[in-house]
């Protein structure tokens, strides 16, 4: 199998999906953002100008000009870039697009994609920095794909391109130059099945996006210092939430942390304790820990952002937290 | 002129319609806020008689008389409002949303220019497929103050779409419905189609309550938009219903009473000076009363019909079941 | 003690704070709705006319006009009317105004209030019908505000008028009708401070809104007929929260129900989940339950709306179902 | 004249700060994306020495030389740019959000037309209150693509609020800076000046390298902005320098050089051919030259004073602590 970059294994699913599907359009198309792996993505931007329509900065409009074109028959993926500029236009994103088919008794398909950046990154401070997937899973009619590791980038980029739905799929700039060994023909991934990205017997852990990796460094320093065994699970789409998989992990572990990249309350990790809390209570040694963001807007000082980040040592320590409970 | 005669015969068939909606409302047949037509139906019906049903529409949430001039099956729209399982959307949208996607109006949308970029977005689909259709795109006067209508005026005229943007400003006095400027309170324009211009759109201004100036103009339109023109926008002028004035519609004056066609100084005071003005029924009734082609019996008759229909969709759409319980947690998502 | 109606009471603040702040201004203003106690604010339309402005339906500048103003001195309320339009400007209410105190270190602040309506409408259907606490939640920097009853409406306006920080105010179209004693001169109520509704021994529901009014239907109903003692805790703002007085009733009854109106997934429920189990574990007797709307736009059937609405009947069953832990 | 050469040493200064804050970039002093000023510099001190420091300004993701301009403490900048303790906003924005609230300039959204609203919303403040002061607004031309600007260019007209939208147009060919039309490929408009015209705001294109020409046009509306006549709309073109044109910052062609004012030809061929046209300093040099207020001697000499400058001010910014991690929590909510 070849290694490549996330940024290589996407931009090859992008080359496949838009040899595949003629409908598949591009308003406008920015991957890799600012990462220097924006490069990869060459192929792409060459082979199908044709496909991208550059755009001004009009987010609302943008959004809603792919709900129309998706439901008269095109495959537009709306690219808004970061992740914080998706509040420009989230109106036509949860409560145009998501509410489209059930608006219509499933008469009228909206598979619209919306893309962005998501994750916080050095030196983006407040503004720049915001991560909407709570926002987003709290808005039913969305599918929310996350993609961790670079074959994932490709197989759910092409569930994607195939979904009758509006999706949104967030990648992470930090996550481009991220390298694993990719089949040369990389296979549609279902929607719904969570990866388990690493197992373990004594601690479950729940990470998404840029914290899957930063779970797996914490997982192998307390193997290391502490002897204690973590299982990794990513669950790869919010939406369908492959539920099933967390809680038989929990079943076997009895412990869990959920460590992610949105604000703390209303966040994504509160949504994962309050289901496992409540399928696998019996099983449960003790409470569900979070690792998330804290009710702080990101502030730009290094040492500042460093408290508020997720980080593997912050897990580390959560994990050990929960490793005590009998 | 005979063919005016069936136009008016549509416009009664609208306000009969409406009226029975309010009706309905009153006596808590439906809940949710609502919106009528009442005042606008010669837009609709000479805009869309313009257009060909291979078209797309959008419409907003005041959309009673686009669906029925389009020729949605008033018994489908009247469940819709209602909440019933034959209705448009399967009673799920209701007034707000009804919508008829086999008429091509895909979905509709009730927030201010929610519709507007959509509507862009289908256009931008069209224009890809090359085929010759055109959207037309729906809103009032308030769309023009949301941010995403300058957005999307800008990305379609870039794009040369073919869309036809159909502006009804329906808060205009009487005497300023046919031409001239005609300055709103919540925008600083003097006039709406100025706002256009500067985007490269031509903008035209047209009396609502006249059927035929609104069909001979979104004729042309429709031709130039098809030719690969670009958008192209229209403000059709229309004078508020006093029923609309309130927070909820009210059959003010009670119903409409064809007999003041002939005398509309005989109507209730709180319509007399709309109805004698701005009442397009009223005035396209005195169209062909003074060109011999209407009489007050023959105005009568049709009314009668027309009740009689209107009468037949209450009672059928009446008679159906509500949308079912056991579907609520259907189409979130579409199958694979 | 006289008794009023929410809108009575809120209008009666109204008036008060508008004597005692001459900076005070309102963008447009639309209390009350489309209640038939809409009319009871005619006193203060009447009396303050020129502290109000009447806008265009433009909510992303009124958003940002609010900032600016609060920013220079004016204590600026911005009406969008109901909770869905906030989406059409909410990225001056999350990524601006709840920024502006943390990005300039504590220099300036940004005391502007949004108002609006919330909660699910009869017949208002998917649009119309979108719940933001959440999502607000999820947003630090932004005081939220969720009054109940008619005291607390007039008290807590108060305190928002006072706030140094941006504030959302969010009240019920379906409250404004809601009687009760209310103080010939209401006291500001501090943020922070939740309510006990009603005292109870077996078993604690949280529950904001129109929903805390529901959940004591529910706690006579369980009381009347299976003798179960339930406490009420409404904790009437989500930003400060008063994750204290929660916590005791939970250490006391062992077991919560947390009834709510945002969407399930990522909701505020989800939040409540989140802390209690991590500050209660050994108190609990078991999993909480949520009562919340479904992952399902709102439909508007009416039988259909029954299945996803948040009722007095539903918070009964989640109450009884705890209730059997032991 | 002499005037102006001291407006060419702000210039400069300008210059040489943000090519120091490309090197600490480049040598990882600080991270995260930021943008440059320069080519703009002439704009921002035309336009600031056109206004008291009792008005208020708001600015964008491209502030330094707006904030340089308007008098902030360019180590406070430089600490801020940083994330020192020292920064103006106590290094918590960073480039950013770098903004001057002692200065009337009371945050800095990096969002485009974030700032739109907010300054509207100050001038409100200041009608309301009835100071004779006004706003001064920055924003790119990708502003103009924002729903939001349109929003407030609408509200502002109407309630007539004392704004001037300065509105840096910095993607023009020399050619067009100076007047006629000129079309953006992301904006339907053929100028930028038109959109505002229906609103009633009057529209001003001037050549942003041009200092006394920005400053005299800036005086002028702002005195009607004074008067009550509502919101001003300023066009200031300027051509992007070549360091701008990727994705980060780069120093394309090495650092200014002073000769280049006499020998624009000499400038390595990257940025050739924009320093002949396009360079404020060096267009403002040539007209000192020409008027025999500048020698090279002289110019050099400037230089050296002015790099000198700068040298201390990241030498004492360096020296700061970083803002510490102790005040993360810190301000999230202000006291009662
Ligand atoms: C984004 C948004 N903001 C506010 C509303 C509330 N609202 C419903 S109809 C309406 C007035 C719309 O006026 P106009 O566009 O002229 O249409 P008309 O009702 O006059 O036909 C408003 C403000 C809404 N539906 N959507
Ligand atoms: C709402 C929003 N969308 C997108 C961006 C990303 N972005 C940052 S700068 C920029 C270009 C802005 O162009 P312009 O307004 O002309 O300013 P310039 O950078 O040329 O000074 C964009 C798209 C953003 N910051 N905010
Ligand atoms: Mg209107
Ligand atoms: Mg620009």
């Amino acid at each position: 199998m070849p290694t490549m970059t996330y940024a290589e294994a996407l931009c090859q699913s992008l080359l496949d999906t838009c040899e595949a599907e003629p409908n598949l359009i591009f308003i406008p198309a920015a991957f890799g953002g600012l990462s220097p792996h924006a490069k990869s993505f060459a192929p792409f931007y060459a082979r199908f100008r044709d496909r991208i329509y550059p755009a001004p900065i009009s987010e609302i409009a943008l959004c809603g000009i792919g709900v129309g074109a998706a439901i008269a028959g095109l495959r537009p993926v709306i690219d808004v870039l970061s992740a914080s500029f998706l509040y420009q236009g989230i109106a036509q994103v949860v409560n145009e697009a998501a509410n489209v088919h059930y608006m219509t008794d499933g008469k009228t398909r909206c598979p619209v994609i919306f893309h962005a950046m998501q994750g916080v990154l050095p030196g983006e401070a407040a503004q720049h920095n915001r991560c909407l997937s709570a926002e987003l899973w709290n808005s039913p009619g969305l599918e929310i794909v996350l993609p961790a590791s670079p074959e994932d980038a490709a197989g759910l980029w092409k569930t994607a391109v195939a979904s009758p739905n509006p999706t949104v799929f967030m990648d992470h700039q930090l996550l481009m130059g991220m390298t694993a060994e990719v089949p040369a023909h990389v296979e549609p991934i279902p929607f719904g099945q969570a990866r388990v990205v690493r197992s373990g017997r004594d601690v479950t852990v729940v990470a998404t996006l840029a914290v899957v990796e930063r779970a797996v460094r914490a997982a192998e320093q307390v193997e290391a210092s502490d002897s204690i065994s973590v299982e990794v699970i990513d669950p790869r789409t919010l939406v369908p939430f492959d539920e099933e998989t967390i809680v038989q992990s929990v079943r076997k572990t009895g412990r869990l942390v959920v460590a992610d990249e949105t604000i703390r309350s209303c966040g994504v990790a509160a949504e994962v304790v309050a289901r496992v809390q409540e399928r696998c209570w019996g099983d449960l040694k003790g409470p569900i820990q979070r690792v998330t963001l804290p009710d702080v807007p990101i502030p730009f000082s290094r040492p500042q952002e460093a408290v508020v980040a997720v980080t593997p040592e912050k897990i580390a320590q959560a994990v050990r937290l929960v490793a005590r409970y009998q | 002129m005979s063919a005016l005669r069936e136009v008016l015969r549509r416009m009664l068939f609208m306000r009969r319609f409406e009226e029975a909606v309010i009706a309905l409302f009153e006596r808590g047949d439906f809940e949710g806020h609502y919106h009528v037509y009442i005042g606008q139906e010669a837009t609709a019906l000479g805009a869309l008689d313009a257009i060909p049903p291979t078209d797309y529409m959008y419409t907003t949430h005041r959309n009673h008389g686009h669906l029925l001039a389009r020729g949605a099956d008033p018994t489908g729209l009247m469940a819709e409002i209602l909440g019933k399982v034959g209705g448009l959307v399967g009673g799920r949208g209701g007034s707000y949303h009804a919508a008829w996607p086999e008429g091509l109006v895909p979905v509709t949308s009730a927030l201010v220019a929610g519709n507007i970029p959509q509507a862009a977005g289908t256009a931008l689909a069209i224009k890809r497929k090359g085929t010759d259709q055109l959207v037309v795109c729906w809103f009032g006067d308030g769309a023009v103050e949301e941010g995403a209508f300058y957005e999307t005026m800008n990305l379609s005229a870039m794009w040369k779409l073919p869309v036809l943007y159909l502006c009804e400003n329906n808060s205009v006095p009487a005497p300023y419905r046919a031409m001239g400027q005609y300055p709103s309170s919540t925008h600083a324009a003097r006039s709406l189609t100025d706002v256009v211009a500067p985007f490269g759109i031509p903008g035209h201004v047209v009396d609502g309550t006249d059927y035929e100036a609104v069909r001979q103009l979104v004729t042309e339109l429709a031709a130039r938009c098809r030719q690969g023109d670009g958008p192209q926008f229209v403000e059709a002028r229309t004078s508020r219903w006093p029923g609309s004035y309130g927070l909820w519609p009210a059959q003010t004056g009670g119903p409409f009473d064809v007999r003041w066609v002939w005398e509309p100084a005989g109507a209730p005071e709180e319509v007399r000076e709309w109805t004698a003005s701005s009442d397009p029924i009223v005035l396209l009734g005195q169209r062909l009363a003074a060109a011999g082609q209407l009489d007050p019996e023959g105005l009568s008759q049709l009314d009668q019909e027309v009740k009689g229909e209107v009468a037949t969709v209450v009672e059928e759409a009446l008679a159906q079941e509500d949308a079912p319980a056991a579907q609520t947690l259907a189409h979130v998502f579409a199958d694979r």
